[in-house]
């Protein structure tokens, strides 16, 4: 059987089992949304303009507070090198590692966003540019938090550290990302900002997937 | 029969945290052959063992690891048992044992295989390790405290696999303080002190 | 590169380190005295900006060398990811203090200069943010350090992020060029750029050049510690344990 | 030697050892009000309408984000139940984790809150109506985190549960938290919701605490 | 010399998962003595150790302590020495120990106080968990696999303190797969199978 399916069915079984620990991410964002709809007092007219970048801000963060649940366990209690032995190389983990997250963490955020877009009255062309924009973002995102999760895995105190290492990486995705939603009703996918998006994601993930695996690798020794 | 496996150390050194453990050793271990390595807590059993499948890099030196006298990779010829149990909770142990497609009946735990891993006993944690190692197959095999935890029935287990492994050609590193008894195969002893 | 593979060798270093540390830190404390009293005295006040250009001197060098820092860094992670040189990590982990204290400076200087240019403190502009970003990394990086106990895999943890986020230096750079926003655009660091006049260069070249010198004091020094640090642990080194194979009969 | 002491000195000397770990809540907040920012375009009058309401958000999730770190630790390894064999009963382990808590994690986030208040260009005494509201939450905060913490402890899965555990209970506070920080300036501390904050602390200690011995008491028996 | 310990069993059932490991165990233990249980793996041995220690209630029945006759709460009978450590990351081995008023020397590892307790070997670690026990004082000790992942200096050591706490009229529950070796003092098996 492929290894990455196998690590990604185990994963999943996990997050089923888990008391429901891979919504955490939504019930952050319905929270914050929730609380940025009562600060700015329910005044539409504002909603409407602040809704594209809370929602970018939303899921950016959902993201970031799952940073140190992809590779801490197995580099804690030793599976990543013991993977490594049965021939599934540092790469190929890193690669599965980052596809878990993705189906597990930051597809449930990109899929539910025209439900909390409805909360700020969004537009349906504003829906669709923000959620396409989501998805051509969702490869560097998930690069992006995966490395520092590699980064920090086994030091028993990731959360925070790997928060602040990949933050900076996000923040011209942010940028970009808002710009592009906000370009899509004007001038559909065709904007400049998709292609600089898809271009950092491309550019993202050929970094972060070798990086990832390099840092796997040191962390497994011991 | 499997062709002859060599673990090859050629002058290597052993740091932890900056204090030499072990240094300028230089070995060469093939099979059919079990190596049973000795010595006090603390004194460096485990370091060597996780050197030797690859998992640590020595401070200096080199290891290799062959099979009928060609080079392979660590993860083509080492299988490793360590002392703590590498089983995820949330998992049961029949879906964990799938995922190394290892067979629950080998160690004699089938009959637990609904429960979650985090709920089983030491001892059969240790037995679930035990049955991921036997499912690998490899040539060579790194022990770590294989016996710790383990019931009369377990030990024998172990000796039964060692003594079979060895007899079809395989080469067995095996780190403990319970004496290894197993019964006609060549065995030496490593001792660090 | 042929000094660098000179240098490598411990030994070697520390017969240079004896000389060059003091020059550098005496170099440094001279020319940026000089570029101080320069900058604050003895140069005119640009027509533009009014007193305030004064800011410029502490605000551009910093900024150079805040980049020319990381830039030290992400080529000495490289040369010890790769190489497994330990000199070049340890001079790489040196350079993150002072780096990230400049950016921290370009940072304030440029806001405190914000203030009267701009008519704010802080905008979200390409050049601004992607400095911010700077800073983050810099104190990520030095956070990896501390927070990894072993010190080999320290430095092939922190030589990682370090190489990933050389990324952000061609942003910092041509950011002004992508985004036109607030920053100026290069304007003496680039060829056939208009140029300042003498009397706003020369200020900018002492300080740059002090800042450098600071630079190289802080690297070599944090390297002499380190050299100091293994010699001293070799010194207080423990035996390791003895090694003997005898055969059991079953 | 005090246990409450013994358990305070221990967690500051792991917290100072964890490469300043108990410092990531403050980087949150840090990169959370840093990227708000980036997302509302660095509009100032709109940063300034949100910045009470975002803070009171930063410091609350700051917070939930810490809440696996209160307990877990001691449950999953079982030092909890050493504890109480060595005589510190669970009412004190609760009590001592909260203070802990409180100073490890909580404290810097308040005290630094003026800093962040620069972001947002707030006035003065809007900063100082919002310092004092923390100040007057703080107690409930903890008291709410801490017993999410003990209830989802030793489950190696707190995230999901401890927020929807803590949610309830907290976003009241946040309510009442943002409200009194903006009645501050016209209404100074005498305003209703200042008396409302510290009766809702005053109640959630004296129920939480009780409730934390419980549960921990129930997660060590395994 | 203390007072007598007592622990005492009444009608006791044990369950883990839903399954009964131990149906009405009814039992009176009183110091001096030493108590072997020993059982295969899975069987309830540690769930068993753990009730007599107070950490898990009894699916039935009741348990209680006393000293001279006198019931007192498990907290000031009891010491337990679980399988694993319960050793805190981050904290050199000097700072774990003095936290439990523990002294380092006891069990042999004062040379490696300065090392965090995440990078002690299996051994020393499970000698800085005896150390606390030592510590700690009580008059009913209950230690579940002492001996695991000790040296043979380390099972003597184990050894001898069971002699000086039974010869100073302590109780003490002990479940091992290895022998229990102790000379020159009472010692009963419990079977469980
Ligand atoms: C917080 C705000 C600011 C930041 C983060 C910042 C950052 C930087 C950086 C990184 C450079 C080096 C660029 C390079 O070498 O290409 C630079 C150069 C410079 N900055 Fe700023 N700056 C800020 C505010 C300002 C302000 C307010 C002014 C004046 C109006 C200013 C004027 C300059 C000038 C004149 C240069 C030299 C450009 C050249 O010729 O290379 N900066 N700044
Ligand atoms: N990072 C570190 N810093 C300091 N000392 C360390 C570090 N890592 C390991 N050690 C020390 O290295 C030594 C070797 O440990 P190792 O686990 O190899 O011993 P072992 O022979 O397996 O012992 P045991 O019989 O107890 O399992 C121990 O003394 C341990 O304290
Ligand atoms: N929550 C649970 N659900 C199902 N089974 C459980 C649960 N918890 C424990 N068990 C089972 O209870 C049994 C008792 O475990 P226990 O740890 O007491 O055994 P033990 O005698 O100490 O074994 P060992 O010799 O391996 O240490 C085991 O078979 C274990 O699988
Ligand atoms: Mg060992
Ligand atoms: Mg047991």
């Amino acid at each position: 059987m492929n290894p990455v399916y196998k690590i990604l069915k185990r994963d999943l079984i996990r997050a089923a089992r888990s008391g429901g620990s891979w919504a955490y991410g939504l019930v952050f964002m319905a929270i914050f949304l929730a609380l940025c709809g009562i600060a700015l007092d329910g005044d539409l007219s504002v909603l409407r303009v602040l809704g594209v970048p809370l929602i970018w801000l939303a899921v950016t963060f959902a993201a970031l507070m799952s940073v140190d649940r992809i590779f801490a366990d197995d580099l804690r209690d030793g599976t990543t090198g013991q993977l490594w032995l049965s021939g599934v190389s540092y790469m190929t983990q890193a690669v599965a590692g980052l596809l878990s997250f993705v189906l597990i963490y930051l597809l449930p955020l990109t899929v539910t966003v025209p439900l909390w877009a409805l909360l700020f009255d969004l537009k349906g062309v504003v829906v669709v540019g923000l959620v396409s924009a989501l998805f051509c973002a969702l490869p560097s995102l998930a690069a992006f938090t995966c490395l520092s999760g590699a980064l920090t895995g086994s030091q028993g105190k990731g959360g925070f550290l790997a928060i602040f290492i990949s933050a900076p990486l996000l923040i011209p995705l942010l940028i970009f990302g808002v710009a592009a939603s906000q370009a899509y009703p004007t001038e559909g996918l065709a904007a400049v900002e998709f292609r600089a998006l898809i271009g950092l994601s491309l550019l993202a993930l050929a970094l972060s997937i070798p990086a990832t695996a390099a840092a796997l690798s040191v962390n497994t020794d011991r | 029969m499997r062709g002859e496996p060599t673990l090859w150390l050629d002058n290597v050194s052993i740091e932890r945290g900056g204090r030499p453990l072990i240094s300028n050793l230089s070995l060469e271990l093939s099979g059919p052959k079990l190596l049973w390595i000795v010595g006090g807590n603390g004194i460096g059993k485990t370091s060597l063992l996780r050197t030797c499948a690859g998992l640590s890099r020595p401070a200096n030196g080199k290891l290799s690891w062959k099979v009928d006298g060609t080079n392979i990779a660590a993860p083509q010829a080492v299988g490793f048992l360590p002392a703590d149990t590498y089983s995820k909770p949330l998992l049961k142990a029949r879906e964990d044992a799938a995922f190394w497609a290892a067979d629950l009946g080998t160690t004699k735990i089938g009959a637990h295989s609904e429960t979650l891993t985090q709920h089983l006993s030491t001892g059969q944690g240790k037995r679930l390790s035990l049955a991921k190692l036997l499912a690998a197959g490899k040539p060579i095999w790194i022990l770590d405290e294989p016996l710790a935890g383990l019931d009369q029935t377990g030990r024998d287990l172990i000796a039964r696999h060692l003594q079979a492994h060895v007899r079809t050609g395989g080469l067995a590193l095996v780190a403990s303080h319970a004496p290894i008894a197993v019964q006609g195969i060549p065995t030496q002893r490593l001792v660090l002190g | 590169m042929r000094l660098i593979s000179y240098l490598a060798n411990p030994a070697r270093f520390l017969r240079f380190s004896r000389f060059a540390t003091p020059a550098c830190g005496w170099s440094a404390l001279a020319l940026i005295g000089i570029g101080l009293v320069l900058a604050l005295y003895i140069s005119p006040p640009a027509i533009e900006h009014g007193q305030a250009v004064r800011i410029m001197y502490v605000h551009v060098p910093a900024a150079w060398c805040a980049m020319a820092a990381y830039s030290g860094i992400a080529i000495a992670s490289l040369v010890s990811f790769v190489w497994r040189h330990n000199l070049a990590d340890s001079v790489a982990r040196s350079l993150a203090l002072p780096g990230a204290a400049f950016t921290f400076l370009a940072l304030v200087t440029g806001s405190l200069w914000g203030r009267p240019a701009w008519g704010t403190w802080w905008q979200w502009d390409g050049r601004m943010t992607s400095v911010l970003v700077l800073l983050f990394i810099y104190i990520g990086y030095m956070a990896i350090w501390n927070i990894t106990t072993d010190r080999r895999q320290a430095s092939r943890l922190a030589a990682i992020l370090a190489m990933v986020g050389a990324l952000n230096l061609p942003i910092i750079k041509f950011s002004v060029n992508w985004w036109n926003t607030l920053h100026q655009p290069a304007t003496i660091s680039e060829p056939g750029a208009p140029g300042l006049p003498t009397e706003l260069l020369m200020p900018l070249l002492f300080m740059a050049l002090g800042y450098t010198a600071l630079l190289a004091w802080f690297a070599l020094r944090g390297t002499e510690a380190e050299l100091a640090e293994l010699r001293k642990h070799r010194a207080s080194k423990s035996k390791p344990a003895s090694v003997k194979i005898e055969d059991v009969s079953s």
